[in-house]
């Protein structure tokens, strides 16, 4: 087959197509940088940080203020063209009460003032002080001035293709477009479908339907020569609510780490590539502290802190809801019940609790049932954005939405971490995961996960840590 | 026969020799395939009763490095004949184990349901239009009603429970029972027995339970037979919600449905269960349809006089 | 070897019960000729239906089991000849009518359909089919012929079914007619027509006839040999006139002994207050008027009879009466209350004071239960009748009171004969001890001996517990012997109505003179005096 | 007949309204579409925005009152979830499911039918253990195993079939194969015990003594007594499959209403739930009409 077209199977149906929720792995792996772009983009296959895109540089006028110069040349796949005035509306667009755009939630707190300078320079002024704003700029899709601040769903946007034909539920379509500003693509045409079963997914590239599944199940990547393991950025682990006994006792939360068999998981109900976690992002994360220690696998210690615990009157027997979600990743019901096993075995009475995502949103965030009792809450958390500040204010913060500690040393460490630049930064970013992991043992961190992804032959793609949520055509070649 | 009228001693009805028990098993033993089918069912019932007192232990214990053990290898022992699941825990133990649970929720549901709707059914074709007329769009109601959204309004309304999900399952298969029974009972009200019970001034529960449901009973438990099968495998799909049976609690339906991923690589994690759902629902349904046979007086001789039939 | 057109040779017939085995035919052997009519007398049970079966090859097999024997037609052992050989022959060479026309009509066809059926699974082509159909239905003395090949069995009356399988089992002209009790339900003139018809086709084709009836007149009008059955086995055999003159059998020699209407007639005896009095009962179907305003009173002890036209209303009548049928005008005073105003379940105290045999034992009888939960279903109904523990013996007595066994309990009504069943129906209306009865054409399917029993044992009752008939036949004979009162019925209003020895002795209405003249007598003789008489009329 | 469906009509209405308000009252008890439509890290004012703009802040009651006077105008609402009308995305799925549906039933009903009946007729022969235990087996076994070992057999080792999706009549073989099994297990069990009473009947020996040739005394005479119960639950069995078929829809990428309805309770997408409902439900409601009317064809006794 020689066709330059190329099929891809996702796991989740595509219910919209706005290019400002593009921060959703399913719209975003259509739209992102495919349909729509960003003024600058995360460097996933090398270091090189933050890079330009539509912004040709950028830089900082002063501590509050960033200013972008913006590429010349480039048009809309409308044929309007792109200046500083889409940049703006697309800003306004996101934030606008309008619609609920996700992205916006990336610039939660922070007051941004875009200023047109001319038609290509565009400041933006923020306030507190945002020293990542170019990085949040990779996130944010810019749009044609004339798009409605309601949800569209005809897209439009600078990028190599432009939508074609969307039949919901069935098929999208994405063609290469020939007035694209950058260097022209390989693949010409590209049909988007989607499978909810993995088995299927794996199937349909076996058998050359598809070309590309980005994510299929552990179970069905059974061929070396299709199927390729790639770091998802997605951090598994169990908050532990700090606040109800005897979770309050850091003993038990010890015991807790020291209980798991992390070892055990690994090549087993996990995939080989899974790493074993310090922290809730992954270390490609800026400031990820190389120093902290995996907790070591030994019962016994722990069974020693339980007792010393209990004897010391915390209420170590009873019982502790383990809360998960069905259909988390694959094979989580699996993977909770061998931890409850593990912490049967070291005498803590634990029971799971498996439920649909609206359920479980109410026990993973705040505000937290009245009567739920001790609780340890299994999640997944996806940082693939390279800083951390998009993660510790809302797991470890006071008032963090999905906090399950209160510790004011933590709540300053974040806030100093988040206004910093620089050295300074990554600094305060290791200190704080050192303090969480070591001193406050704010939860269990288990592992860094894995997804795979089946590649026809045919093709040349190298999934990323990105491809959870994008997935550029431009980056597909052929052999 | 004349005869006897004239010699004018009073008549007796000699006692019935066999208890209709007796006759039953005689009957039972007769039909091999329905024989097979009431052990298999004994057997789950005995599995159900004391799987979890014998075998509960060896079913929850896990190795993660035997994980997806194949069946058939004596190596690990006896319990893993079948193999083992994803954590490693013998298959057959597990099976003997969940019997208790699937039991529980597959007879709850399916006699609960079977019971109202076809009880329901009955009054909607026995008892006055508007009565009748009311239940029927009652029925037509939780016919739309998707069930999925009730489990999620029961999961949040009410506590999840065991309980819960059975009447979950239990209100979705209501209507065809009830549909069904309905449809029977407007046909078999028109015929004469009944008419003649009605002159003989029975009362509408008489005619209905003594008349009418043996005729339409046949058919009902055959549905409900069929019933089991799904609502074992339905149960594991709540069970998603959070409602009902959770681990380490087991069903097979829940084993089957956790199987799925593996289908392809690991087989018999879904397999074995899969098949215990198929070879109960297959016994109940062979017991039914041997049933059918004994209870129906013009086709009892097939068991009667020896496996002959008329083909 | 044979020149007769069926022959029957030592056939033996069984069945297989739960309770043993049924010898229900036995060495039985007979033969018809072309254009003969051969009757077949017996009593009930005795295997008459059955052997019909055999010929047909309707008997299940199992539990039945053909023994032994052969069945000769055209040469050929039809129990030798394969199922679709037998297929080729029934319907078109050899025709049958049912006794229980009821249950033998398909209830979810119309019966123009189910008649014009024959013909075309024969070939003959549909339109031709429906044509001659229609043809049938008119001859049988149908009303609105063509309406009523449009409608349903549930929609016509006992004698009208039977006629629609009379007309069905004609459609092809067959070789041989078997007719299992052609003319039970029907009254005398329209039997008188219906046999009129049986003897054109007779004489047109040369069709062999055999007949199952137990009404000696007819016996005596048609017949040109008889064969006398008892218990299964052939009692007696020979020419009509000579077995009625001559029996030798004892048990034929009851048979014609026990021929009914030679008894004394009844003035009447109402005394008292009524037990029953219905006035003014009128019931439409759809457009259709079955009742036109009808009344009748019966007073305590008294058998009131409804004879009259098939299809006239007289089981309308009495479904209104037990509310089986809601009448659209009326009223019916029982105990000085309305009966038609009362709720169904006001009704339900008084319905243990009436009972009713339906004309169609076979469906009033639940086929899931035997006949002992058949019976005893009345005092489990109503508890006071019979305590518990005499349940069996008061079963085993009605039975034999009717003429069963006592064994027979344990059976399932599907078991039985008609003549069987109709019994069992009697019986349990006796179980209640009700103050009024209906019968429902109660004993048309009984041989005339066991007639005479159930007849006495039923006057009996009357006489000693004081209970009310009401009795619809159309067997003239048994009504003058039983009734005290006669009601006549045509086209749904009473023609004629007095006391026996008024109606019998000084009809005043024409139909009621022409039904006592179309009645039949059972002597050979005096019939073919008749029927030469009339040739004559009719010549004239 | 004209009374029926009138009347029908009138309490159908009611049966309508009643479910409108129960799946409106009720869903809302089941939680806030805001958690689930707003990613996990959403500040409260987007909370809040979102909330707004899709006016759960009103009291329920104005909610609701909105809610049917858009109704009176036949305007659904809006999904959110997809940001367009719920009442077209309804209406797409439910061609696709309803197609799905006519065609599995027809299939089914013939082949249950047909097959169910000559199993009677032979009762205890091999031809009728045959046929009910592969129906049986395959009316309890797990659905997805039919579908997956499906494609793999036919759609990967033999290569015959598409694995899934839509496009070709292709395509549709293996969704209507799998949704085939269990109601055709069900359906041909009703009619296999059905027929088993009827064929006892005496007008069969009215047939036979007729001359009616086996064919005609199973198909004709017998089977329209046996099909009241066939009927009913035929119209169980559909009403399983308007209301969606979720595990063929998810294995196959089927785009029809049953994933549709399952992911928006999921989500809590309210107005497509309703559409959907109400869409699914007056299918449902017109083919128990249907069925009701077809009683009075098949038995001229009954009478309602
Ligand atoms: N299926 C059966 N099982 C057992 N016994 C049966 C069965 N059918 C008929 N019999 C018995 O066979 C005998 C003959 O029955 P048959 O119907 O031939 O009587 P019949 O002479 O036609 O009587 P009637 O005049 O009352 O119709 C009866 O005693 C009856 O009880
Ligand atoms: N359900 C019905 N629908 C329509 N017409 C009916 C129905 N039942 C009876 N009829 C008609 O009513 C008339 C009276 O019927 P009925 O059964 O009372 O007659 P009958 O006097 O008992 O006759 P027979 O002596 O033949 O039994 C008949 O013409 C019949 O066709
Ligand atoms: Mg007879
Ligand atoms: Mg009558």
């Amino acid at each position: 087959k020689d066709s330059k077209d190329v099929t891809i199977v996702l796991s989740e149906n595509v219910d919209m197509l706005d290019p400002c929720m593009s921060t959703r792995s399913n719209i975003g792996r259509v739209i992102l940088e495919n349909i729509s772009e960003t003024l600058t983009e995360l460097d996933v296959r090398g270091d090189k940080g933050v890079m330009p895109r539509l912004a040709k540089s950028w830089e900082e006028v002063n501590d509050t203020t960033w200013r972008f110069h913006l590429r010349e040349g480039v048009k809309f796949s409308d044929g309007s063209a792109f200046d500083a005035q889409d940049v703006k509306h697309s800003f306004e667009r996101t934030f606008s009460d309008k619609n609920s755009c996700e992205v916006s939630r990336y610039f939660g707190g922070i007051k941004v003032t875009p200023k047109i300078i001319d038609e290509h320079t565009i400041d933006f002024t923020t306030d507190p002080a945002q020293p990542i704003l170019p990085l949040m700029m990779s996130l944010l899709t810019i749009v044609p001035s004339d798009t409605p601040m309601e949800f569209t769903r005809n897209p439009v946007g600078t990028g190599p293709y432009k939508l074609t034909e969307w039949k919901p539920g069935q098929q999208i379509v994405l063609t290469r477009r020939d007035d694209y500003w950058g260097k022209k693509p390989a693949v010409e045409q590209a049909t988007y479908v989607s499978r909810e079963d993995s088995t299927v997914r794996a199937a349909m590239v076996a058998k050359g339907e598809a070309d590309i599944a980005p994510l299929i199940a552990m179970q069905d990547a059974t061929d070396p020569k299709m199927d390729i393991a790639y770091p998802n950025s997605e951090t598994f682990y169990l908050r532990i609510d700090n606040a109800m006994a005897p979770l309050n006792d850091k003993r038990v939360r010890e015991a807790l780490n020291l209980a798991v068999d992390r070892d055990a998981f690994i090549g087993t109900l996990l995939p080989k590539g899974v790493q074993k976690a310090t922290a809730i992002v992954p270390p490609t994360t800026l400031g990820w502290n190389p120093d902290i220690k995996v907790p070591a696998y030994d019962p016994d210690k722990a069974k020693k802190l339980l007792a010393e615990a209990k004897a010391d009157g915390v209420p170590v027997d009873t019982q502790i809801t383990l809360v998960g979600r069905t259909d988390n990743f694959p094979n989580v019901t699996e993977v909770l019940e061998a931890l409850r096993a593990m912490y049967e075995d070291v005498g803590l009475n634990v029971k799971l609790k498996m439920y649909e995502v609206a359920e479980f949103e109410n026990n993973y965030s705040k505000p937290y049932p009245e009567n739920r009792g001790p609780q340890l809450v299994a999640a997944q958390h996806d940082n693939g954005r390279g800083d951390p500040v998009f993660s510790m204010y809302f797991k470890y913060d006071s008032k963090g939405r999905q906090s399950g500690i209160s510790d004011p040393h933590v709540d300053d460490l974040i806030a100093r971490a988040t206004a910093a630049t620089g050295d300074e930064r990554k600094k305060l970013w290791s200190e704080l995961f050192a303090y969480l992991h070591d001193d406050v043992v704010a939860d269990v961190l288990l592992f860094h996960m894995v997804g795979f992804a089946r590649v026809n032959p045919r093709i040349d793609f190298t999934p990323t840590i990105a491809t959870n949520s994008q997935l550029q055509l431009s980056e597909i070649g052929f052999k | 026969m004349t005869e006897t009228v004239e010699s004018s001693q009073t008549p007796v009805l000699a006692e019935d020799e066999k208890n209709p028990v007796a006759r039953l098993l005689g009957m039972l033993w007769r039909d091999k395939f329905a024989l097979c089918a009431a052990l298999f069912i004994l057997l789950m019932v005995l599995c159900a009763v004391f799987g979890p007192l014998l075998l509960g232990d060896a079913a929850s214990h896990q190795n993660l490095r035997g994980r997806n053990a194949p069946p058939f290898s004596w190596s690990n022992g006896w319990l893993f004949i079948l193999g083992a699941d994803a954590l490693g825990r013998p298959l057959l133990a597990r099976i003997v184990v969940a019997a208790q649970n699937t039991m529980m929720v597959a007879s709850g549901a399916v006699a609960c349901s079977m019971i109202i709707g076809t009880a329901l059914g009955m009054i909607a074709g026995y008892a006055s239009r508007r009565v009748g007329e009311a239940i029927m769009r009652l029925a037509d109601v939780i016919m739309s009603f998707p069930s999925l959204l009730l489990a999620v309004i029961v999961l949040y309304v009410f506590a999840p429970s065991v309980g819960n999900l059975i009447v979950v399952l239990a209100i979705t298969r209501i209507p065809v029972y009830l549909r069904t029974s309905r449809a029977e009972v407007l046909e078999v009200r028109e015929r004469m027995f009944v008419q003649a019970a009605q002159v003989m001034g029975a009362s509408t529960g008489r005619i209905v339970f003594c008349h009418i449901l043996p005729v339409i009973m046949p058919t009902i438990v055959t549905i409900a037979t069929l019933d089991f099968a799904f609502v074992m495998l339905a149960e594991s799909s709540l069970s998603f919600l959070g409602i009902g049976i959770q681990s380490p609690e087991i069903t097979w339906g829940l084993m089957v449905s956790q199987g799925r991923s593996y289908l392809v690589h690991a087989w018999w994690l879904s397999f074995w269960p899969g098949l215990a759902i198929i070879l109960t629902t297959l016994s109940l349904n062979l017991l039914s349809n041997w049933l059918r046979i004994a209870l129906d007086p013009v086709q009892r001789w097939r068991l009667e006089i020896g496996g002959k039939s008329n083909d | 070897m044979t020149d007769h057109l069926l022959e029957v040779r030592n056939l033996s017939v069984r069945f297989h019960t739960a309770a043993g085995i049924v010898d229900a035919v036995r060495n039985v052997s007979w033969h018809l000729d072309r254009g003969e009519t051969l009757a077949i007398l017996g009593e009930s049970g005795s295997g008459k239906s059955v052997s019909a079966s055999a010929i047909m090859n309707l008997i299940d097999i199992p539990p039945g089991e053909i023994t032994s024997g052969e069945i000769l037609f055209d040469g050929n052992d039809l129990l030798q000849q394969t199922a679709e050989e037998r297929r080729q022959v029934n319907g078109k060479r050899i025709a049958m009518i049912f006794q229980d026309p009821l249950s033998h009509l398909n209830p979810v066809y119309p019966v123009g359909w189910q008649i014009a059926e024959t013909m075309r699974v024969h070939g003959k082509d549909p339109a031709e089919a429906n044509a001659r159909a229609l043809d049938l239905v008119r001859r049988v003395g149908l009303p609105n012929p063509q309406q009523a090949l449009e409608k349903y069995p549930h929609q016509f009356s006992g004698g009208q079914r039977q006629r629609i399988m009379i007309a069905m089992a004609l459609a092809l002209k067959p070789d041989i007619l078997i007719a299992d009790e052609p003319t039970t339900a029907l009254d005398v003139t329209v039997q008188a027509e219906v046999l009129a018809l049986l003897e054109e086709l007779q004489a047109e084709t040369g069709m062999g006839l055999l007949l199952i009836t137990h009404d000696l007149g007819v016996v005596a009008e048609t017949a040109d040999r008889v064969v006398v059955m008892n218990r299964g086995e052939i009692v007696e055999t020979g020419p009509a006139s000579e077995v009625y003159h001559n029996p030798r059998d004892p048990y034929t020699r009851r048979l014609i002994a026990a021929a009914p209407g030679k008894g004394e007639m009844r003035d009447g005896n109402s005394q008292g207050k009524p037990l029953l009095e219905m006035k003014g009962v009128e019931k439409a179907f759809g457009s259709f008027q079955a009742l036109k305003g009808v009344d009748l009173t019966v007073f305590p002890g008294e058998t009131v009879a409804i004879v009259g036209e098939s299809g006239s209303g007289k089981s309308t009548l009495v479904k209104t009466l037990v509310r089986l049928i809601e009448p659209t005008a009326g009223q019916a005073t029982w105990n000085g209350r309305d009966l038609f105003a009362m709720s169904l379940k006001e009704m339900r105290p008084v319905r243990r004071d009436i009972q009713m045999v339906f004309q169609d034992p076979t469906q009033s009888l639940n086929p899931r239960m035997t006949i002992f939960e058949v019976i005893s279903e009345a005092w489990r109904i109503h508890k006071d009748v019979v305590p518990r523990a005499q349940w069996r013996t008061r079963v085993a007595e009605l039975l034999t009171q009717v003429g069963l066994l006592p064994d027979h309990a344990r059976r399932y009504p599907h078991q039985f004969s008609g003549g069987q069943r109709q019994r069992i129906a009697i019986a349990r209306a006796l179980a209640l001890e009700p103050k009024l009865i209906v019968c429902d054409e109660a004993v048309s399917a009984l041989d005339v001996s066991i007639q005479a029993q159930v007849i006495a044992l039923l006057d009996r009752l009357r006489r000693d517990l004081g209970i009310a008939f009401i009795f619809i036949a159309h067997d003239l004979p048994v009504v003058r012997d039983f009734a005290d009162h006669v009601l006549v019925m045509q086209s749904g209003a009473v023609v004629e109505k007095g006391t026996t020895r008024e109606i019998f002795e000084n009809p005043k209405s024409l139909y009621t003179k022409t039904l006592l003249a179309s009645g039949l007598d059972p002597d050979p003789e005096v019939q073919a005096k008749r029927r030469a008489e009339r040739k004559e009329l009719v010549d004239a | 007949m004209s009374r029926l469906f009138r009347q029908r009509a009138v309490t159908s209405l009611f049966s309508l309204l009643g479910l409108i308000v129960l799946v409106f009252f009720l869903s809302r008890l089941t939680g806030d579409p805001t958690s689930l439509f707003l990613p996990i890290d959403a500040t409260d004012a987007m909370r809040e925005n979102f909330r707004e703009l899709h006016g759960l802040n009103d009291p329920l009651l104005l909610q609701f009152w909105h809610y049917i006077v858009d109704l009176t105008h036949l305007d659904f609402g809006e999904s959110i979830r997809k940001a367009r009308p719920a009442i077209d995305v309804v209406i797409e799925a439910f061609g696709w499911t309803f197609q799905l549906a006519i065609m599995t039933m027809a299939l089914v009903a013939f082949c249950a039918i047909v097959l169910g009946s000559i199993a009677a007729f032979r009762v205890g022969g091999k031809f009728d253990r045959l046929v009910s235990l592969v129906s049986l087996i395959g009316a309890s076994a797990p659905d997805f195993w039919i579908a997956i070992v499906a494609i793999v057999i036919f759609s990967i080792n033999i290569g015959w079939l598409p694995t899934s999706g839509t496009g070709s009549i292709a395509h549709w073989i293996l969704p209507i194969a799998v949704l085939f099994i269990r109601p055709f297990g069900l359906i041909l069990q009703v009619v296999r015990g059905s027929m088993i009473s009827a064929l006892g009947s005496a007008y069969v020996k009215t047939a036979k003594a007729k001359g009616v040739k086996n064919t005609p005394i199973i198909f004709v005479h017998t089977l329209r007594n046996a099909m009241l119960p066939v009927i009913t639950v035929m119209g169980d069995q559909a009403a399983a499959l308007l209301n969606g078929a979720v595990v063929v829809e998810t294995i196959f990428g089927f785009p029809g209403v049953g994933k549709l309805m399952i992911d928006s309770i999921l989500q809590r997408d309210f107005n497509v739930i309703l559409a959907a409902i109400m869409v699914t439900a007056l299918a449902i409601f017109i083919m128990n009409l249907l069925i009701d009317v077809a009683y009075l064809f098949l038995d001229p006794r009954i009478r309602y």
